[in-house]
């Protein structure tokens, strides 16, 4: 679900078509019938946004059924744990959980703790805020647990306020009948799809959930796959082989610029960037951002290493380890919110690298009118994007409204590297680092980021040498020198992960996290990445071949942490320790070595800590994890089928309507999720939904996505002829009725239209788009691919300019996947008719204001 | 007249090699297209740019001199009660779903997305290497059929002998060119680019007997699993071009993929052929002969 | 279910690529070889007069041909490649060989009968050309038919025929024109013989082709076909009620009948093209052999069981 | 006809066990020396696919430093020496004609670009950046709690930058106070 793997995954897709070979049996749940669909044993089609209503009648079903894998929910997840009697559901409070503040549209989350803990924190905040990005932010949050346990829980899982019966109350109304209305599928293939999924789950077997960012690109992400989680630990299908939950994500490195984050809200290794405090000392932070219990308890040593790594010599016991060289945030200041305030003039200047916000992001017409207020742009890439050309060529320069020598900013572009051309790590997307070695010098000016930044930072670094000012020292302590090689002078990248690996003082290599000191002896750029550079070898460029292996491949690359190449994998035996079936054995206690063996893995997971451990109550960190607890990275080490903190939407979820929306939310009162994030302005419009007057006028759910010919906005594909060919223009997908509806014609153009823009796209009408009857009503779907743009062999209108900012406020990322809009037969307008189109739907839609 | 027209293995003596061919199993096609983007890299096949054809996903038409794998798209509509769906759809589970009331349209229909990898056959009997003037086609000592840029000079004759289409003039060059089998990397025990790259191995490369035996399993599985469509196509010898180094596992009649049905080797006919022309010239001599000498002056 | 269809109404072989060359070569070469033929039949008999003008239709038509043959290819400077090789096989081969044979020994037979050059050597050669003038006129029939090209394949016994009628016909139309009718009878009988075969044999090819035969009543093809039976009908009526009279009668006469010789070779050219564009024209007649279980074709749905020791490839 | 010097002419190798000249007797000289580039390659590196992120193995082949072929890697037992249609455009997005490879220049309000030195580009930029900063900077909230940051500059990172690259632009901006650094990952 949420994943078109045999499209964008082609070649992971291998292994499903392997599997489905040896008997699996594969299930695509998507809008669309795609290339995926046409490889799978069912496709069922849903509409767009309504995920969590799917999940949630499967979830409903285990739960009413009572298929639900008993030993593993009662040892490995909160099923047993006791909630506090504060705590109200959406059954209770219409569409909201307890704590729902309207003045500020936040959730207070005092009430959604265990009972007998304590008020949650995140970013050392009560309350949950938008400067708060969910799970990112929060990774290194949980609760105060003594000795690693929740005060209350039964085991039996009989109590009323305990966490599998909320949650069997929570999705009760998730009924086969009512998903099916919501979501336009059948009553059946709800259960056919649960009964698929339990039955081949338990001891014998496990199942495996698949998702990519048709789950994450909705104002509620990160609750599809909270409600996937919920399944799988329902079914105990995390932590096991052939089970567990993919995301399967869209760019080569996108993993690894989340772990070693370029991402305003946390460090490497997800800890939390510092929000402002009264007391800005290390151990507030600390205390405020790291429960005692479990992986994090060791946050101060994670921190620690870290202002290390980033100050060195400068970094001492007495300065706080220069914990207050670290900026802070107080708000949202990821992308979007930049580029609004951008567009307000608050920002000065933006560095694009490898990135095209004039046609990859949403409402890219909002986009390049930010870019214009910049003071200097600078991008780098393999040739100049559309954000490079944005001052000289735009659909806006089409249309009449902006020229070149109206826009005031500097633009430099710079040539970049490719990935041949510099030796450097990705982490794919199951976490496995993987060394690339360089073939050749880079061509004319173009250098690596690596080069570009070091000597970027070089030349600020003298230009402030002699500076007094405060604000200044955090870049003049810090550590900047690398061994240098090649042609250009380029830091060596070995070096640079033998730095995010670590080392003790002595200068020695450091094995793993487990090694780590807050007291200042041990130095690492990323905790999590402890080890990748074990013994001073670079165990990311280990390649001993596939077919020398078992299929564990573990000296291939280097999986964070602790080389693991399945998380939480002490699941996968039983509590006390031995697999929960020969078929399904991984990870398990060999008593005569008194340590966890495995069929090749590296346990996740103390090494010797015995299946009866039961933690002292003092304990902290680690060690107050029990033996029969496999999820480490939690305070209580349990799975959570119920998100006590972490999240700012609600500990479950629920099913909300997208921000638009041709039906009404069938299920509760609210129609959207409460918390997510909306701009609404001139340049940014909303279609009302169903029930406003005006939700008529966009009466067509669009969604967005990728083609297997291209990549992403274009940049990377429409520029290279074999790929260019093979989809060379722009299209939309529409059902037979609907192009009967419309007059639209098979190889013709259509003019699909948002309050936002205009863009003209080839018809392909198609038996693949199918009509939902929808609360009774037929829904049309238009589908439309984002990869063209103004630049490269084949160009065309970006659907991007159609889509509106609407974030999920735990991690600020939009709607892509579903909005509403209109579609007519032929080419749209050019120049000041486009706008006037778009005004005219603005104005019978009622959004001018 | 019957021409042994088998020349291989017997010409290259010592020097042979077993046969080697592709089996395109088009049920575990997904449609990337990375096989004819690997080809044409590979290979340094210019670009096609054909715009947009609305033939479902597929924008590169046919093979031809500047495509030598192309990627079929078949969007198919089945009745719901079709027990012979042949896709992997199961789409008699359709009709349940159309009892509720709940799918509006398509009612009694499901959809079947058919995917197949074209390329060409390497015929055992290949009529474009047989009416080749020049000897530029010829067959290689891994039974495949090969033109040698070095030497067509584009007379285009092999180009309507095939039966499958898959020869064309590149217009900018004049000479002909399609699928070597990657003959350079065969000779340097590589994969062909497109096998290789398959990332579900739908495109298998191997020696051919033992690919038409992998064939034959794959076809009996199927069958067992209830695709009563699944065939095998070219993958015999009693067909018209005695067999094809190319072989392929379709779900439905090959006319749908834009496969002949029923492929012939027109050199098969050549004895026809040749005595018919040696009779009209016999028979023109006669009528010159009549003419002239039979007149009354 | 799914008789008739094709994939999204694309042939399944290619068009020739040939150019506007092609079909004037085959009414060129045709020229060439039965008036070698021609030629040396009225020197044996004695009428040197029209030998002569034979022999310069035959020299005028041989070389012509190989300039229209180079122009056709991609690789015009590659035209020698076509005798790296002789390839029974391939027509084109045989008939690149032919040609060559033909205007070496047309040549010097021509050389003979204008200027009296070379006697001796004329003697073998004038027989020599005459001889590969046959094969000449007809193996182009031959080439075509040997393609996958359904409407000529499936023509492959008459038209060589035609061909072989339309090559008599030209030879004799081309003697005719300028000629005093009083000593071209050998020649008008050729032209008007030539052309009544020419049209049966048409007629006789379009009957025997049925379905295949579909091009030949649409298209271009089809007004190439009209415009060749119009021209060979007014030509050949033309000569036979005025051709032995009036010089001028003989020489329009002559140039209908030359004017539907190349209709006939457009038409026969065209047809080709048109039927190779269509699907169907490929598809449904092999679909319906497989119907009638004449033939098994490409598919088979059951699994066989294979000799695993059975060899298919060299011992190894 | 393996003893056959390559001299003789096709014609007459084809009477020597190849009548029909179908096979043996039409191979030319080229064919007969014909060489696959990876074999020819001066090396032959390893590394991992640039679009998404399955991380499918490459082999690139180098010949006088310039790339001439990128495939898949059998050795990969994430991929197994298969690779999609973008991973087997790899080398034709290196060696694509369409790349930029001079820095390029746009003064505000200018038409066109200018061109401009690597070396000047860096320089300048590296300006911007302080005066930016400078000019942006927030030391404190209005409650007196240390923020140290500006909000004035935006930094977006596509995700097919390096983990190395990553690490060294977080650690880099963050000491600069630069805290608004985002990549794809939010897009």
């Amino acid at each position: 679900m949420g994943s078109n793997m045999a499209e964008q995954h082609p070649v992971g897709f291998q292994w499903v078509i392997e599997a489905k070979e040896r008997g699996a049996k594969v299930i695509h749940v998507d809008p669309r019938f795609t290339r995926t669909s046409a490889m799978a044993d069912r496709h069922v089609s849903i509409r767009a946004g309504t995920d969590i209503a799917f999940l949630g009648g499967v979830i409903n079903y285990v739960l009413a059924h009572r298929r639900w894998f008993t030993d593993y929910v009662r040892h490995y997840t909160n099923g047993p744990v006791i909630l506090k009697p504060e705590f109200r559901d959406t059954e209770d409070e219409a569409g909201f959980f307890s704590g729902w503040n309207p003045d500020d549209g936040l959730y207070g989350i005092d009430t959604w703790g265990y009972d007998g803990t304590g008020g949650e924190t995140a970013g050392g905040k009560t309350e949950q805020t938008a400067d708060v990005s969910g799970d990112q932010s929060q990774g290194a949050h949980g609760m105060d647990l003594e000795g690693g346990e929740p005060p209350h829980y039964d085991d039996t899982m009989e109590h009323e306020r305990c966490v599998l019966q909320v949650l069997t109350r929570h999705f009760a109304r998730y009924t086969p009948e009512a998903v099916a209305d919501i979501c336009g599928c059948a009553p059946e293939d709800v259960v056919a799809v649960a009964e698929a999924m339990a039955e081949n789950s338990g001891r014998e077997r496990t199942s495996a959930v698949v998702y990519a960012v048709g789950w994450t690109q909705h104002t509620v992400g990160v609750q599809n796959i909270r409600a996937a989680s919920i399944l799988q630990l329902l079914l105990g299908n995390i932590g096991r082989p052939g089970g567990g939950i993919l995301a399967l994500r869209g760019h080569a490195n996108i993993q690894g610029s989340t772990d070693i984050p370029t991402l305003y809200d946390i460090l490497p290794g997800y800890i939390p960037m510092p929000h402002p405090q009264r007391n800005p000392t290390l151990d507030t932070f600390v205390a405020e951002n790291g429960p005692a219990t479990g992986a994090w308890g060791n946050l101060r040593s994670y921190m620690v290493s870290l202002l290390k790594a980033w100050w060195g010599e400068a970094a001492t016991e007495d300065n706080d380890y220069c914990f207050g060289h670290l900026p802070r945030v107080d708000g949202d200041h990821s992308h979007y919110a930049m580029m609004l305030r951008m567009l307000d003039g608050g920002v000065q200047g933006m560095l694009c690298v490898g990135q095209n916000p004039a046609v990859g992001s949403a409402n890219s017409g909002l986009m390049r009118a930010a870019l214009a207020k910049l003071d200097w742009l600078v991008v780098r890439d393999f040739q100049p994007t559309e954000t490079a050309l944005f001052w000289r060529d735009s659909p806006d320069h089409e249309d009449g409204t902006v020229t070149a020598q109206g826009i005031d900013t500097e633009v430099f572009f710079l040539p970049a590297a490719t990935h041949v051309e510099k030796d450097g790590s990705f982490t794919n997307t199951q976490r496995l680092l993987q060394w690339r070695e360089k073939a050749c010098e880079p061509p004319g000016d173009a250098r690596s980021e690596t080069q570009w930044i070091w000597h970027l930072g070089c030349i600020i670094r003298e230009k402030l040498a002699d500076s007094e000012d405060p604000r200044d020292r955090p870049i003049r302590e810090l550590t900047w020198a690398y061994p240098l090689e090649g042609r250009d002078a380029e830091p060596d990248p070995d070096a640079v992960l033998a730095e995010i690996s670590g080392c003790r003082a002595d200068g020695t290599y450091l094995d793993s996290y487990d090694d780590l000191q807050d007291d200042g002896s041990t130095s690492c750029g990323s905790w999590i990445h402890c080890g990748v550079y074990k013994d001073g070898v670079n165990q990311s460029a280990r390649k001993k071949p596939g077919t020398e292996q078992n299929w564990i491949a573990r000296e291939w690359g280097w999986a964070w942490p602790k080389d693991t190449r399945i998380i939480y994998n002490r699941a996968s035996a039983d509590p006390d320790g031995r697999p929960w079936s020969e078929r399904k054995r991984y990870v398990w206690w060999d008593e005569t070595s008194g340590s966890w063996t495995s069929l090749g893995d590296g346990p996740d997971f103390p090494p010797t800590k015995a299946p009866d451990y039961d933690p002292p109550r003092d304990a902290r960190g680690l060690a107050a994890i029990a033996g029969d607890k496999p999820f480490i990275l939690h305070p209580d080490g349990r799975g959570w089928l119920y998100s006590p903190t972490g999240l700012t939407d609600g500990p479950l979820p629920a099913h909300y309507e997208p921000q638009e929306s041709p039906f009404v939310n069938a299920l509760y009162g609210q129609q959207q999720s409460p918390t997510r994030q909306t701009y609404p302005r001139d340049k940014n419009p909303y279609h009302p939904s169903d029930g406003v007057a005006g939700a008529d006028v966009f009466p067509f759910v669009l969604s967005t996505y990728r083609l297997t010919e291209h990549h992403t906005a274009g940049s990377m594909s429409r520029t290279v002829s074999y790929l260019a060919e093979l989809q060379p223009e722009f299209f939309c997908e529409v059902s037979p009725q609907l192009a009967a509806e419309r007059g639209l014609r098979h190889g013709e153009w259509a003019t699909i239209v948002s309050a936002r823009n205009a863009v003209e796209a080839r018809v392909m009408v198609t038996d693949r788009i199918k009509p939902l009857r929808v609360q009774g009503r037929v829904m049309h779907l238009v589908g439309a691919p984002y990869h063209w743009g103004g630049v490269g062999i084949v160009t065309g209108d970006s659907a991007n300019e159609l889509l509106p900012l609407s974030l999920d406020s735990n991690v600020h990322i939009s709607e892509y996947k579903v909005s509403t809009c209109d579609i007519q037969a032929g080419r749209r307008p050019r120049g000041p008719a486009r706008v006037a189109l778009v005004d005219s739907y603005r104005r019978r839609a009622g959004v001018r204001e | 007249m019957k021409l042994e027209v088998h020349t291989w293995p017997a010409t290259y003596g010592e020097q042979a090699q077993p046969r080697m061919g592709f089996f395109t199993d088009t049920s575990i096609c997904i449609g990337c297209k990375a096989c004819e983007v690997a080809c044409k890299e590979w290979n340094h096949v210019p670009m096609q740019l054909q715009g947009f054809t609305g033939n479902s996903y597929d924008n590169s038409v046919d093979l031809g001199a500047d495509r030598w794998r192309h990627v079929a798209f078949v969007e198919q509509r089945l009745p719901a009660d079709a027990t012979d769906g042949g896709s992997l759809v199961q789409i008699a589970e359709r009709g349940a779903a159309i009892d509720a009331g709940v799918q509006t349209y398509q009612e009694g229909d499901g959809v079947r997305w058919l995917m197949a990898s074209d390329v060409c056959k390497h015929c055992t009997d290949a009529a474009c290497l047989e009416v080749c003037p020049t000897g530029s086609l010829f067959r290689t000592e891994f039974g495949t059929v090969v033109v040698q840029e070095d030497v067509c000079n584009g007379c285009g004759y092999c180009v309507p002998a095939c039966p499958f289409g898959v020869l064309d003039k590149r217009e900018d060059d004049g000479r002909v060119w399609k699928c070597t089998l990657c003959y350079d990397r065969l000779r340097d025990d590589q994969e062909p680019a497109c096998a290789q790259a398959c990332p579900t191995n739908s495109i298998q490369f191997g020696e051919l007997d033992e690919l038409r035996e992998r064939a034959d399993r794959r076809l009996a599985r199927l069958r067992d699993a209830g695709q009563d469509q699944a065939r095998l196509y070219l993958a015999d010898e009693d067909n018209g071009i005695h067999g094809a180094g190319a072989f392929f596992l379709l779900l439905d009649e090959p006319e749908v993929y834009g496969l002949p049905p029923d492929p012939v080797d027109t050199v098969r006919d050549l004895g026809s052929i040749w005595a018919a022309a040696g009779a009209a010239a016999l028979a023109l001599g006669a009528g010159l002969a009549a003419a002239v000498l039979g007149g009354r002056g | 279910m799914t008789a008739g269809a094709s994939y999204h109404g694309q042939p399944v072989i290619k068009a020739p690529v040939w150019t506007w060359q092609i079909p004037w070569y085959f009414f060129t070469g045709g020229v060439a070889g039965a008036s070698a033929g021609l030629g040396y039949l009225c020197e044996l008999r004695g009428d040197d007069a029209l030998a002569r003008r034979a022999w310069a239709a035959a020299m005028a038509g041989i070389c012509v041909s190989p300039a229209l043959l180079i122009a056709d290819l991609g690789r015009p400077q590659r035209f020698l490649n076509m005798l790296r090789m002789f390839k029974v096989t391939s027509p084109m081969s045989v008939g690149t060989w032919i040609l060559q044979g033909s205007a070496a020994s047309t040549a010097i037979a021509a050389a003979h009968a204008w200027f009296g050059l070379f006697p001796r050597l004329a003697r073998v050669a004038a027989p020599a050309a005459a001889l590969l003038g046959l094969p000449l006129s007809t193996y182009t029939a031959a080439l075509v038919t040997n393609t996958a090209v359904p409407v000529w394949h499936e023509a492959r016994r008459t038209l060589p025929f035609v061909f072989g009628a339309g090559a008599g016909l030209s030879a004799g139309a081309a003697a005719l024109i300028g000629a005093d009718p009083a000593t071209a009878a050998p020649a008008r009988r050729l032209a008007l013989g030539g052309a009544a075969m020419e049209l049966a044999t048409t007629t006789l090819m379009h009957r025997g082709l049925g379905e295949h035969g579909r091009p030949y009543s649409q298209g271009r093809c089809k007004h190439f076909d009209q415009a060749a039976s119009g021209f060979l009908a007014v030509g050949s009526a033309l000569l036979a009620a005025r051709g032995s009279r009036s010089r001028t009668a003989a020489a329009a006469g002559g140039v209908l009948l030359l004017a539907g010789a190349v209709s006939t070779r457009w038409s026969v050219f065209a047809a080709g093209r048109q039927s190779a564009a269509d699907p169907h024209a490929v598809i449904d007649p092999q679909r319906a052999g497989i119907a009638r279980g004449e033939r098994i074709g490409g598919a088979r749905t059951e699994p066989v069981a294979r000799d695993a020791a059975a060899p298919a490839g060299p011992a190894s | 006809m393996d003893r056959l010097p390559r001299y003789v002419p096709p014609i007459l190798r084809q009477l020597a066990g190849d009548r029909l000249g179908l096979a043996r007797a039409a191979q030319s000289r080229r064919s007969a020396e014909l060489v696959a580039r990876t074999r020819t390659a001066d090396r032959v590196v390893r590394s991992i696919c640039p679009y998404c992120a399955v991380g499918c193995g490459q082999k690139v082949y180098v010949k006088d430093e310039k790339v001439v072929q990128i495939e898949g890697d059998p050795d990969s037992p994430i991929s197994r020496g298969r690779l999609c249609p973008k991973g087997s455009a790899s080398e034709a997005l290196v060696n694509n004609p369409m790349r930029e490879t001079t820095v390029r220049y746009r003064p505000p309000r200018a038409t066109e670009w200018q061109d401009l030195s690597l070396q000047a580009a860096t320089e300048m930029i590296a300006e911007r950046i302080i005066r930016t900063r400078a000019e942006t900077w927030e030391e404190t909230t209005e409650d007196g709690e240390p923020l140290k940051r500006t909000l004035g500059i935006h930094f977006l990172g596509g995700a097919t930058l390096d983990n190395e690259e990553n690490y060294l632009i977080k650690k880099f901006f963050t000491a600069m106070g630069a805290v608004s650094v985002e990549n794809q990952a939010r897009i």
